[in-house]
């Protein structure tokens, strides 16, 4: 990016830097400065939505029409799976993890993250990671071809063997995560500027704040159920082997207990992103900010508790099924009405609709469509109806492209001005915003249909009724798909040209990120800022 | 610097919590056990071992259906000599499954029991049952494997009706040996 | 000790508050100002686990109204 | 394109405005014929009107926001960020609603869970990749595969109506009686689902899980598997297909009879043309979709037979692997899958079709003596 001003900061200098950043590739090897992490864990994870979208558009292709066309069902199978595992590892945690990075810091007024050379180490094993994921589909017997939730035996006694390298790999992620939750807290809990209690701390740091410790609590358990996994497969135990005295209904257990929360970890840092932006553009403070901070931290109790509602149907006995169906309605409710706080913090406010709140608003609004279909698959004896059909895949997409994604885009569109020191071209901004609005709806409403019309989830190919939604929900795919391309360029752009960025880009924007200088100085608040 | 201390010590305990949540994972293998005997979640007999002998209960009759299944690639023919027995709880009752090897070669196999629903497998004890045990079986051999299983008389009043099934695995050495070979090569040599 | 009982129900107020979502300014700054995370945390736990005791309870009666 | 998307608008607007208006396209969930289904698809729509209304709600109060407290219409922003009571009557509202809804769901799991007192008993147990249906009182167990021609699904052929949709054998089960469905898994986790009847359970490899169901209507229902299981997930369909009793009864002796006359066919004595007529229509209906029509096969995957040395080579290893499959590969196990006299007939077909002229004539008989388990010495001597 263009940071090559030096700071004019003076003082004690943080770990080994000088003024300005190293030259050439080693300032990226090597560096351990929170904004050249944070930018390059942006640049990976955008990558990885690129790859990961790629593989969307194929499986979209393939369900353009009934009957097989491009490809096989077996690799079919491959692209349904990588596309999930590049989507949720390697695009939406890393983007969010790099906004963490270059945030955090500069919000609560610190010189940079607390281990920067951890930061370093975290990120750097993560393109390693997925190129053992991506290779897999060049072996023999081709990638892992198990779904996402590599349900067992499929994913072990049944596994093309690729599923060894797939296990390294999420081991190496999982390692990645934890590395960087323990220093984002780290960072939190320890570098705050003097005055910046935990009280003034803005919603986007607690929110990851929690996220850290819920990924501190989880990462573990999927690496473990992986070992298992491998254990199984290599070394003839039988923990999800029914032969053996095993139990492939404990595997869904174990990785649920991990899953439900990792959904929060992917939904809290939007949840704080959309608290940042709509504020700011509604010129006036969060409604209800306290409310937010502790039902975001309760989440992160509650979110352990309801982990079976994704297994309804493997035949628990009735009393699970009722506790786990009333366990999720009882928590559903006091945190979706937290949409209701943007509603309330946008009402009697003096709106303007710039890029990043266009993204925010459509977040609101698609969040809450994914949340009411939550709601309804909360329902156990109507989710034995939508359990893994296309009602589901609209869900979480729902609640992952609209929500997650949109809220990654309106933050990037957010503080990019404050990286790159260029005002946004708004133009183009809206031109994104609106093809990927439409362009999203367009493929994942249609899914509820077809959903609720009997069509399973990951089959290459459908019957006849299906036929006419498909057709949409693909040609919708294409044009979200294309749109994002509007998106690298308006990044790409802004980092090379645009008009001069004041140091408060927004208006009504208020926090520690907008007191300095646009763009950001390589090293800031290196003397700690006093707040109030 | 105080910050440093202060950042190790943070660290030293994430890393610890980390550590500690890796090691949960793996005691939720046991705490699921603890877990399904209570709620019945999977339907695994827990109850095996001799029991004292209770009077039965005349008044209550309780259909118990038997399954006999093989998985994959067993070619045994494993059947329930009752496909459908009557019996009143408390009562000890004896019957058998009939296996048999048509292959040329000896098997071993293990056979897995589950019980639905699962609610009623704390309430069905197994006094002796071939399942305790992996069977082998010589080519073209064949036996009568018993089971001897009484239902608690305190089985709740809307369970009616028991299904007890056996799936038989196999699990002679050369047939994992053989299916590891094939699931690397994975292609059939026909 | 009367003060530490406060503290501690004040704890559970405030947890309680964060598991039905709504808490207000006020009350935020006062737990901020003297409570501590940890209590926080371990009380939370605690709730966690009542919680599910009453979700239990909770099947168990719907079981026995349903007659199943 | 357009025409396509302007009928999709519309029926998208005629979901919200009249509910229920469904023709040509399925836009929502079946009521289906059962008790239950109809329960739960009352509980669907009680769930999405609340969903819908809620909805209204909050998106109105947003969007007159929107527009209202613009800053171009010079709005003044408020100075308000906190109002405890409204929030409080926000959560306690939908909880309300939600609790409200727990009670009609927890009623229809309760009679969901409840398959007691069924009068027939149908095991139902998924492979890769079809179903096997066992009547256990009645003594009828067959397979049910799909049975879309292959040149349908890579588009050769025009798609019918049913298209992936249909199968050789039926599920055929009466009208108005309790059917416990007890169900099971060969090989990986499969997920048995037909939406009229609102049954979908798991099938797990080594446990039992158990269902049941009541048909109020006769007619043919149709369903697939729901859970990812292989790379023909998504051509192992469902269906179901309900008569009233008396011809229910009426199938089972015909089923019956069907089973007799193969175990008959198998005892009597077989010509090779016989034998090659019966073979190639098994050949086609099972083996060709893998070795292909005319037995190229795709390797590496799926071996050709033409030429092959195991089809060329000692019958009795070509007729081991037909009847116990090829463990770890996708060669099946077909003993329990065909009659004796099918695999007899498919085995001499593959040794004497495509040039392959051995000659040799696989007589049924040998297969019935090796399906009982008594032609060990013969085998030994084989080998």
């Amino acid at each position: 990016m263009s940071t090559l001003e030096t700071t004019t900061v003076t003082g004690e200098q943080h770990e080994s830097h000088h003024h300005g950043p190293a030259a050439g590739i080693g300032r990226w090897l090597f560096t351990t400065n929170h904004k050249d992490i944070g930018s390059l864990y942006l640049w990976f994870s955008l990558l990885m939505f690129l790859t990961g979208g790629v593989m969307a558009l194929l499986i979209r292709a393939e369900l353009f029409q009934p009957g097989l066309q491009l490809v096989e069902p077996g690799f079919f199978n491959q692209m349904t799976t990588m596309h999930g595992l590049i989507m949720v590892f390697g695009a939406v945690m890393p983007a969010f993890v790099g906004l963490a990075n270059w945030m955090i810091p500069m919000m609560i007024g610190a010189p940079d993250m607390a281990l920067p050379r951890m930061n370093n180490w975290s990120f750097w094993i993560l393109p390693f990671a997925f190129a053992i994921l991506i290779s897999t589909l060049f072996m023999d017997g081709g990638a892992p071809n198990f779904g996402w939730t590599f349900y067992a035996p499929l994913s072990t006694t049944y596994a093309p063997p690729s599923v060894t390298y797939f296990i390294f790999a999420i081991h190496i992620m999982g390692i990645s995560s934890i590395m960087g939750a323990i220093n984002i807290i780290a960072t939190i809990l320890n570098m705050r500027a003097p005055g910046m209690t935990m009280m003034k701390l803005p919603l986007f740091v607690w929110s990851w704040l929690i996220t850290a410790f819920l990924l501190i609590a989880v990462m573990p358990v999927l690496a473990g159920v992986v070992t298992m996994m491998l254990m199984d497969i290599h070394f003839g135990t039988s923990f999800f082997n029914a032969a053996g005295g095993g139990d492939p209904v404990l595997f869904q257990h174990v990785f649920w207990f991990f899953g439900h929360p990792e959904v929060y970890i992917m939904i809290l840092p939007a949840f704080g992103i959309i608290s940042q932006i709509i504020p700011t553009f509604s010129r006036k403070r969060l409604f209800g900010y306290a409310s937010m901070v502790y039902a975001t931290a309760s989440i992160a109790i509650l979110s352990f508790l309801v982990w079976a509602h994704h297994m309804f149907t493997v035949g628990m006995p009735l009393v699970g099924e009722l506790f786990f169906m009333f366990a999720t309605m009882l928590i559903a409710v006091p945190t979706g009405v937290k949409v209701f706080n943007w509603v309330t913090t946008m009402f009697r406010g003096s709106l303007t609709f710039e890029t990043p709140m266009l993204f925010a608003i459509a977040f609101v609004v698609l969040f809450t469509i994914g949340g009411f279909s939550g709601l309804m698959l909360a329902i156990a004896p109507v989710d034995f109806q939508y359990h893994d059909t296309y009602f589901v895949v609209a869900h979480f997409h729902y609640v992952l492209v609209p929500g997650a994604i949109f809220a990654i885009m309106a933050g990037t569109y957010y503080w990019l001005p404050k990286w790159t020191g260029h005002q946004l071209n708004e133009c183009m901004g809206r031109w994104h915003f609106w093809l990927s609005f439409i362009g999203v709806n367009i493929t994942f409403f249609p899914m509820h249909f077809i959903g609720l019309a009997g069509m399973p989830r990951r089959i290459p190919d459908y019957a006849l009724q299906f036929a006419d939604f498909n057709m949409v929900a693909s040609i919708g795919a294409f044009i979200f798909g294309f749109s994002q391309l509007l998106f690298v360029w308006n990044v790409i752009h802004n980092v090379r040209s645009g008009e001069a960025a004041p140091a408060r880009v927004w208006e009504g924007a208020e926090g520690l990120e907008w007191e300095v200088a646009s763009p950001a100085p390589y090293h800031t608040f290196t003397t700690p800022p006093r707040v109030e | 610097m105080d910050r440093i201390d202060a950042n190790r010590r943070l660290v030293k305990r994430l890393l610890l919590g980390a550590v500690l949540m890796f090691g949960f994972g793996f005691a939720l293998v046991p705490l699921y056990d603890v877990f399904c005997e209570v709620t019945g979640l999977n339907g695994k007999i827990t109850n095996t071992g001799p029991v004292a002998v209770t009077q039965a209960d005349t008044s209550r009759e309780v259909q118990v259906r038997m399954l006999g299944i093989n998985n994959e690639g067993m070619p045994w023919r494993f059947v329930p000599r009752e496909s459908l027995i009557v019996v009143n709880p408390g009562e000890m009752r004896q019957t058998a499954f009939m296996a048999m090897n048509p292959t040329a070669q000896q098997m071993v196999a293990q056979a897995i029991p589950s019980v639905s629903p699962g609610e009623a497998a704390q309430y069905l004890h197994k006094v002796n049952c071939f399942c305790f045990n992996a069977q082998t079986l010589a080519g073209g051999e064949q036996v009568e494997m018993p089971l001897l299983f009484t239902i608690d008389a305190d089985l709740p009043a809307h369970i009616r009706q028991i299904t007890l099934s056996y799936t038989l695995f196999d699990i002679s050495p050369a047939a994992t040996a053989t299916t590891d070979a094939g699931a690397q090569q994975g292609g059939s040599p026909i | 000790m009367k003060e530490t009982l406060k503290r501690c129900w004040q704890t559970v107020l405030g947890v309680l508050a964060g598991f039905f979502g709504v808490q207000s300014e006020a009350r935020r700054e006062r737990d901020f100002r003297e409570g501590r995370a940890l209590h926080f945390i371990a009380i939370g736990i605690l709730l966690a686990t009542i919680f599910v005791l009453f979700v239990i309870l909770l099947v168990r009666w719907a079981l026995s109204l349903g007659g199943a | 394109m357009g025409t396509i998307r302007i009928t999709t608008c519309s029926f998208m607007l005629s979901l919200l405005l009249v509910g229920n208006a469904q023709a040509a396209w399925t836009l929502n969930l079946t009521p289906g014929v059962t008790e239950i289904s109809r329960s739960v698809y009352n509980l669907h729509m009680t769930i999405f009107w609340i969903c819908v209304a809620i909805g209204v709600v909050v998106f109105s109060i947003m969007f007159w926001s929107i527009f209202h407290h613009r800053k171009s219409r010079g709005a003044k922003a408020h100075n308000f960020h906190e109002h405890t009571l409204v929030e409080v009557i926000w959560t306690l509202i939908p909880l309300g609603i939600l609790v409200a809804m727990a009670v009609p769901a927890t009623a229809t799991l309760i009679k969901m869970y409840d398959p007691s007192d069924a009068e027939l008993d149908v095991q139902i147990t998924g492979y890769q990749w079809k179903w096997r249906y066992q009547y256990l009182d009645q003594e009828i167990d067959f397979f049910s595969n799909l049975s879309t021609p292959r040149e349908q699904i890579s588009n050769e052929a025009q798609k019918q109506a049913h298209y992936l949709l249909e199968v050789d054998r039926h599920l055929v089960l009466p009208t108005d009686t309790k059917i416990r469905l007890l169900l099971t898994a060969n090989d990986v986790i499969h997920s048995w689902w037909v939406p009229a009847l609102a049954v979908k359970k798991d099938a797990i490899p080594g446990f039992i899980n158990e269902a049941w169901t009541r048909i109020e209507e006769p007619g043919i229902y149709r369903g697939q598997c729901a859970e990812l299981c292989g790379v023909d997930h998504g051509f192992m369909p469902v269906v179901v297909e309900a008569v009233p009793p008396a011809e229910f009864e009426q199938w089972l002796a015909d089923a019956r009879a069907q089973q007799d006359a193969a175990a008959a066919a198998a005892g009597r004595s077989w010509t090779l043309e016989e034998l090659m007529t019966e073979g190639e229509q098994v050949y086609q209906r099972v083996c060709a979709a893998c070795h292909q029509p005319n037995g190229t096969g795709m390797p590496p995957a799926f071996p050709a037979l033409v030429n092959s040395p195991v089809v060329l080579g000692d019958v009795e290893r070509h007729i081991d692997i037909v009847l116990n499959g090829v463990q770890g590969s996708a060669m099946q196990a077909f003993r329990e899958q065909l009659s004796a006299a099918e695999l007899a007939a498919v085995i001499t077909y593959e040794r004497n079709a495509w040039g392959n002229n051995t000659g040799e004539a696989v007589a049924p008989s040998r297969i019935v003596q090796l399906l009982q388990g008594d032609g060990q010495s013969e085998q030994e001597g084989g080998q």
